[in-house]
């Protein structure tokens, strides 16, 4: 038998730490987080966790405070001189890790690499997009940029706050290549090692300007050292939580959320989240092209019971697709929970007997998209989940007006700008890329394009209301539910919260 | 020694009942092959066995602990999963998936295989240079990354599974037969066959394939036990078969992020694999030492 | 001549799966200093392991049930492993049929001479560098005693690189590096061709007057026992069925096994003939009565040959066992 | 060893390459999923930037030139650029690589330093308990779903006796300069014990989890083999020269009984190199393997081009090194 040998080993080699000292330093926070970054170039990448880390890193013009109120961070000031023109005075002494000192020229050449074409060793940034419709960006005073725009875009500085500034001199130094795994920024923190697929080791950066004046302390962090430890499976983060080799986790399962509350030194924090779950109505398909069928799916979902059950109540219902927090959002009529009348609403349009149809869902969201198929079940709409990959799944559905296949999709669309022109938009505009329900219908894209352009605040308000009333009433989704972000928090950890751009801003944080 | 030429080897019939007789006298052996018989009775007839619908969800017993436990129900014997199923019910449905999978794959394979080294090991010359390169590239690729990438490529379904599982383990059979049918056709009453003017394929299927039929066997069953991990692993990473089948590898995949409330999610499904798979190898290690002997001790 | 191997009444026995197999059962034997005593018999007849018994080599499941072994004086029986071992290739040596498969094909012919050596020898210097000079040298001699040409670049070579008669020359040099006082040859011949067989005999036969050893042949071979050994064994079914001079035993047999052994072969042509086996078949050695074993196969068997027969006295320094050995010609 | 016979090995080497090379291709190019649409998600982008974010990748040419082109490249050692990372695919591989050789070979090490004296040990005594108990022992060994015995691994030595790490590679106080990448070589290089003594926590219930089955499997293999050899008669004749019990297991016997052994591990290794992702999923095991599959996921086509070459590459390197094992070992094949 060979465990007993194994066992025996495994037991003396776990007295190693009797042997070598445990080598945790009292002042290092670390943060069990579930994706490695892609690359630490803040103009080169994609993903929502990236930017999270190199945020740790690198300041930017601007940032957002608790509230996801934009206020300005390397920028003293920000003044509009016209509808396409922004001017932003540079604070001045700020020093990028390296001692050199930020100047005007440093963010034109960020904003240049980001904005025009092949401005990245031929290939052009990935946050292009990101960036609107920016024309130019001149330096019109020694402290001074300006940011021209082709047309107006009310948004600009919602969007600002996901780009970070990079030293001119260090990038022509070290190359494009180079900014991927070295960095020189503005921020709270130094890279010390970057151990691929395992940890980012950060140390405070003793010059450090303060961070935003409207976000205090203005001081150098706290903490000596930040490590953000990569534990893909949510399991061993909150394990790894409990045991105290992690002070903070991100994506804490709502199931294990008693668990870390119940436990001494641990509490639950949660933000509203930005991200809208729906289902997807195939429009174009045999069932759902009528809206009473529609009705009917949303009506055979007990929302409430999911978000309680499964999702430990840590989500807001939706009858649209903005989240309650979003700029525009308002109360809507509800579809209540009504199987009955779902099935009734079925047979008036035409199916007594019920319809077989599927549901297909990424492999994340089989639980869920289970408990909402076995629902549908019950009215009369035999769901079959179907989990797919997410290439897979994306091909089939966002086919931005071609033909396409399948009954339902249970799928999301995130919004961390809170502005309903990066969700509204892609999701139900006639054959935009989000939309997959396959949604046709002018008058919403009218309002929908007149809206994004619309400078008068409260005019734009109540073109979103409409637009939702419009939605509520077409059902072209079923609107589900923005879950909350959920982080697990060591109880030593203090002068942290979360915010709800998913952003872990451990400047301030201190560990006790 | 004088006496120790070779005789035309005798009728492979007689030969394979005394192996039979021994592998039946291997107590140890035939007891797995019970719990084997179990497994299968249990997926044919799980409708009237298992005790709750096994695709039944109920949220209001969400990772409802197993019957022994406080908060347990008899009804649900080993608990509910994070939907409120039946966790017994669904391992006794999911004997069906990895049964299934596990048989039809090495029937599949050893089909292929068979067919690919008798040709290879019988027609030597080009046709071996062939199908041994295929066989080399096929080496090439490690196992479980080639079957996501033909699973990513073919979408998720039973019968992909099967094939992504099949495309490459045709080879270890076909590796065995042809080292088989390179001993064996050599032999007196192979040359005898072939002097009568039989044609290939005679000597093929019959002369050829009855005498090594013992190494397929034990090699297939061998890998069979293999096939059934290789499924759940599959399924583990999230691309088995479609829910709401329940199948070993996903249920242990779903219920590892409830590990530290809700143990006993993925441990009976892990358990159940673990009993399957070891049955089938204590019954082929039984198989391989009554067939062939030179294998075993 | 002084005795020096002296077994008494040594039986062996196996657990097979369908019994008690007893391979040896009763066997006495005596060989004196510088002796060589032929031992003949059909395969399975207990000699190869009456011989293994002496050398204490039975394996599992196989073992040593009752008997002496003197040897030197001391019975092996009593002596621990670690005692038995001692003796082993120092005092009592032991060569195998085959060389090929009894050389050791991963290691070097130099390392298996050397391991006896340094196993058993007490006269090398316990230093480093002087012990391995003279394991060396103690190799190369050895080689040179059984004739392998250039030993001292040979001793670096793998089994397989040398032919047949060479590694059974080898395989002897190594059973003899200790000059052991007893060589227990077991089918010394049947793996060679008939010319090699010659010059190992020879060699061995040389040896054996050069060290005044004693020499226990085991053989199929009559006319190999006739040519070079001075007393001889015939065993059968586990016991041991007659035993004399040389001479006199193939001259005239007193056992009919024997008689059966020696008629089956033509006369003028001994040497180098294989025993034809007599008509019927060796009996089963599961469970056999106490009777006499040759008895079914037996041209002189009568109802009263069903007992156990002791050996009995057959002339001066000869002995049968046979109650109608009066009656054998 | 002579030199021709290298040359064969490597002249052997290139149609399986190029057989490799070849399915990999055309598998992604069936493969549903655009990779230009995998990277954009959810972002806005103009139909413009989407052609031109093709042409960057290079997706706008026809799939048989960017085979050939992939070929070109790849016998020059350029891989291209991953998709994600933006930097080379190479160096993206490169970064990954020591783990999963650090973990699989000191899986490889402990499933040796396990089954070598377990098997040798089952074999001297035959039908013992002891070798019952190892036989048992090693069928479930064979049969122990990984995924699964690592998740009690971890609740056990992680969760509730918190004696070993959940998760990773090693803590973090320790700064250890890389120089090879793996970790239990720098850290001794840096003199740091502490740190060494850390990252060999961290690995231990990966490389059980992995070695298991492979000890399993030479434990059979070393035991069936040690038998066989203990029946040979250079071993009966070893005895008869009275040389120490030790000698003739571990000289004599052992020696010969490795053969098979060291083979079958070469060979086992390629799989053990190849079907770690499972275990580097559940420890969360910064490797390779975890980046194949995430990389097949998000249809990042260089990267998995390179890597499943590199798999070959290492498939074939390993039989090879067995081959020269067996040599070394058998000196009556000549290689």
């Amino acid at each position: 038998m060979k465990a007993l040998p194994r066992l025996l080993m495994a037991t003396a080699l776990a007295a190693t730490p009797a042997l070598f000292p445990a080598a945790v330093a009292a002042e290092d926070l670390i943060v069990g987080f579930t994706l490695d970054a892609d690359t630490l170039d803040p103009a080169n990448h994609r993903k929502r966790e990236t930017e999270t880390i190199i945020r740790n890193l690198y300041d930017g013009l601007l940032t957002r405070d608790a509230n996801m109120l934009v206020v300005p961070e390397l920028a003293e000031s920000i003044t509009q001189i016209s509808p396409t023109e922004y001017d932003f005075k540079i604070r001045s002494g700020v020093k990028f890790h390296d001692g050199s000192t930020l100047t005007a020229e440093d963010v034109k050449f960020t904003l240049d690499r980001i904005t025009v074409e092949n401005a990245m060793g031929g290939q052009t940034s990935p946050r292009q997009g990101l960036m609107g419709p920016v024309a130019s960006v001149d330096v019109t005073a020694p402290d001074t940029v300006r940011i021209t725009l082709k047309e107006p875009w009310p948004i600009l500085p919602a969007m600002l706050p996901n780009q970070q500034i990079v030293s001119k001199a260090f990038v022509e130094s070290v190359g494009n290549e180079g900014l991927a795994t070295q960095v020189n920024g503005t921020g709270p923190f130094k890279l010390v090692e970057w151990r691929k697929g395992d940890a980012i080791i950060m140390e405070r950066f003793d010059d450090y300007y303060g961070g935003a004046a409207d976000i205090p302390p203005v001081d150098k962090a706290c903490v000596d050292r930040v490590i953000f430890k990569i534990i893909p499976e949510s399991a061993s983060r909150v394990a790894a939580l409990l045991a105290g080799e992690v002070h903070i986790i991100n994506e804490l399962p709502a199931f294990s959320i008693s668990q870390v509350e119940s436990n001494d030194g641990t509490q639950v924090m949660t933000v509203n989240g930005t991200r809208s779950f729906f289902i997807a109505m195939n429009m174009e398909g045999e069932h759902f092209d009528d809206v009473k069928v529609r009705q009917a799916a949303a009506m055979a979902i007990d929302k409430q019971l999911i978000i309680d059950k499964i999702l430990g109540g840590n989500a807001a219902p939706i009858d649209g697709i903005l989240s309650p927090d979003a700029f525009g959002a308002s109360e809507l009529p509800k579809v209540g929970y009504d199987p009955e009348k779902a099935k009734a609403l079925l047979a008036e349009a035409g199916f007594p007997d019920g319809i077989d149809v599927t549901m297909d869902t990424e492999g994340a969201f089989k639980d869920t998209a289970e408990a909402i198929a076995s629902m549908l079940t019950n009215a009369g709409i035999r769901t079959t989940v179907m989990v797919g990959e997410g290439a897979q799944l994306s091909d089939k559905w966002r086919t931005k007006g071609a033909p396409k296949s399948g009954d339902m999709y249970f799928t999301s669309w995130g919004n961390g700008s809170l502005d309903p022109f990066d969700i509204f938009t892609p999701t139900h505009k006639t054959n935009d890329r989000g939309n997959s329900a396959g949604y046709a219908n002018p008058e919403l894209d009218a309002i929908l394009d007149a809206a994004a352009v619309e400078l008068d605040v409260e005019k734009r308000r109540a073109m979103y209301r409409d637009a939702e009333m419009m939605i509520n009433a077409d059902q072209p989704y079923v609107y589900l539910w923005v879950p909350k972000d959920i982080y697990g928090v060591s109880k030593r950890v203090t002068g942290w919260q979360p915010s709800a751009d998913s952003r872990i801003n451990l400047h301030d944080a201190c560990l006790n | 020694m004088t006496d120790a030429t070779l005789a035309p080897t005798p009728p492979a019939d007689s030969l394979f009942r005394r192996n039979l007789r021994e592998f039946r006298r291997n107590r140890l052996a035939m007891a797995s092959v019970i719990v084997v018989l179990i497994f299968v009775i249990m997926a044919v007839a799980a409708p009237l066995i298992a005790p709750q619908d096994p695709n039944a969800t109920d949220l209001f017993r969400r990772l409802q602990p197993p019957a022994w436990v406080q908060g347990g129900d008899w009804a649900y014997p080993l608990g509910c999963d994070a939907l409120g199923r039946d966790i017994l019910s669904r391992i006794i449905y999911g004997a069906r998936i990895s049964i299934f999978i596990g048989v039809a794959v090495i029937i599949l394979a050893t089909g292929v295989g068979i067919l690919a080294g008798l040709a290879a090991g019988y027609f030597r010359g080009w046709v071996d240079v062939v199908i041994g390169r295929v066989v080399d590239i096929l080496l090439g690729f490690p196992y479980l990354i080639f079957a996501i990438g033909l699973m990513a490529m073919m979408g998720p379904g039973l019968m992909n599974i099967v094939l992504a599982l099949a495309y490459k383990e045709w080879v270890i059979p076909c590796r065995v037969v042809r080292g088989e049918t390179l001993a064996v056709r050599e032999l007196e009453y192979v040359e005898a066959a072939r002097a009568l003017g039989a044609g290939p394929r005679h000597i093929m299927w019959r002369e050829i394939l009855p005498n090594i039929l013992s190494p397929v066997i034990v090699v297939s069953t061998i890998r069979m036990a293999n096939v059934i991990i290789l499924e759940a692993s599959l399924s583990f990473l999230g691309l088995g078969v479609q829910p709401p089948t329940a199948s070993w590898g996903s249920m242990v995949s779903d219920g590892r992020a409830f590990i530290l409330e809700a143990w006993w999610v993925s441990t009976f499904p892990g358990l159940a694999i673990l009993l399957l798979v070891l049955a089938i190898n204590v019954a082929s290690q039984g198989l391989r030492d009554a067939f062939d002997p030179r294998f075993s001790e | 001549m002084t005795v020096l191997l002296e077994v008494t009444n040594l039986r062996t026995e196996f657990n097979a799966r369908a019994g008690l197999v007893r391979a040896v059962d009763g066997v006495s034997l005596r060989v004196s200093r510088g002796e060589c005593l032929g031992v003949v018999g059909e395969s399975g007849s207990g000699k190869s392991v009456t011989f293994s018994s002496v050398m204490g080599l039975v394996r599992s499941p196989g073992r040593v049930t009752q008997g002496t072994i003197f040897f030197d004086g001391r019975n092996l029986r009593d002596l621990s492993s670690e005692e038995m071992r001692a003796i082993r290739g120092r005092d009592i040596a032991m060569t195998m049929q085959d060389a090929l498969t009894a050389l050791n094909p991963a290691l070097t012919v130099g390392e298996q001479l050397a391991e006896v050596l340094e196993a058993h020898d007490e006269t090398l210097p316990s230093s480093g560098s002087a012990r391995r000079a003279a394991i060396r040298d103690r190799s190369v001699e050895m080689l040179g005693l059984v004739g392998i040409p250039s030993p001292d670049t040979r001793l670096r070579q793998y089994p397989h690189e040398f032919s047949g008669g060479m590694r059974q020359r080898i395989m002897i040099a190594i059973a003899l590096a200790c000059r052991p006082k007893l060589l227990i040859a077991d089918e010394p011949t049947t793996a060679l061709d008939v010319t090699i067989q010659a010059q190992v005999l020879e060699l061995i036969t040389d040896i054996r007057e050069r060290l005044g050893m004693a020499v226990v042949l085991i053989t199929h071979d009559l006319g190999v026992v006739a040519e070079h050994c001075d007393r001889v064994m015939v065993m059968y079914a586990g016991q041991v069925v007659e035993e004399g001079p040389t001479d006199q035993v193939i001259g005239q047999p007193r056992h009919p096994y024997t008689r059966g052994l020696l008629a089956s072969i033509p006369r003028p042509a001994l040497r180098g003939q294989p025993l034809t086996p007599i008509s019927g078949q060796v009996p089963d050695l599961v469970g056999l009565p106490p009777q006499c074993r040759f008895h079914s196969r037996c041209p002189l068997a009568r109802p009263e040959c069903l007992v156990e027969v002791p050996m009995r006295d057959a002339g001066p320094g000869r002995r049968a066992r046979c109650l109608r050995l009066e009656d054998v010609e | 060893m002579s030199l021709g016979k290298l040359l064969e090995r490597i002249i052997q080497l290139v149609p399986v390459l190029l057989g490799v090379s070849l399915i990999v291709f055309v598998m992604l190019a069936l493969t549903p999923g655009d990779p230009v649409q995998i990277m954009v998600g959810e972002q806005a982008i103009t139909a413009e930037q989407e052609a031109e974010l093709r042409r960057d990748l290079g997706l706008d040419r026809p799939l048989v030139e960017r085979f050939f082109l992939f070929v070109a490249n790849a016998v020059q050692f350029d891989f291209g650029q991953s998709y994600y990372h933006g930097r080379p695919v190479a160096d993206v591989i490169a970064e990954r690589l020591p783990a999963t050789i650090e973990l699989s070979l000191v899986a490889l090490i402990v499933a040796l330093a396990t089954a070598i004296p377990l098997g040798v040990l089952a074999a001297i005594r035959k039908n013992s308990i002891f070798d019952r108990m190892a036989t048992v022992g090693s069928l479930l060994g064979v049969s122990l779903p990984g995924f699964w015995f690592g998740i009690l691994l971890i609740m056990l030595f992680a969760v509730h006796l918190q004696i070993l790490p959940v998760s990773g590679r090693i803590g973090y106080a320790s700064e250890v300069l890389t120089v090879t990448g793996f970790l239990l070589i720098d850290t001794l290089l840096a003199g740091d014990i502490a740190a060494f003594g850390e990252a060999l926590r961290y690995l231990l219930l990966p490389a059980i989890t992995l070695g298991l089955p492979m000890t399993a499997i030479l434990m059979r293999v070393t035991r069936t083999s040690m038998l066989e050899v203990m029946r040979q008669d250079y071993i009966t004749f070893a005895e008869a020269k009275g040389l120490p019990r030790r000698r003739v297991l571990y000289r004599h016997a052992l020696k010969n009984a490795l053969i098979p052994t060291v083979s079958v591990a070469a060979i086992e290794t390629g799989s053990l190199l190849g079907g770690n992702m499972i275990v580097e999923t559940v420890f969360g095991w910064p490797g390779l393997g975890r980046l194949v599959v995430e990389s097949i996921f998000l249809r990042n086509y260089p990267l998995v081009q390179a890597a499943v070459l590199l798999y070959a590459v290492t498939y074939v390197l390993l039989n090879f090194i067995a081959d020269i094992l067996y040599t070394v070992l058998n000196p009556r094949v000549k290689l």
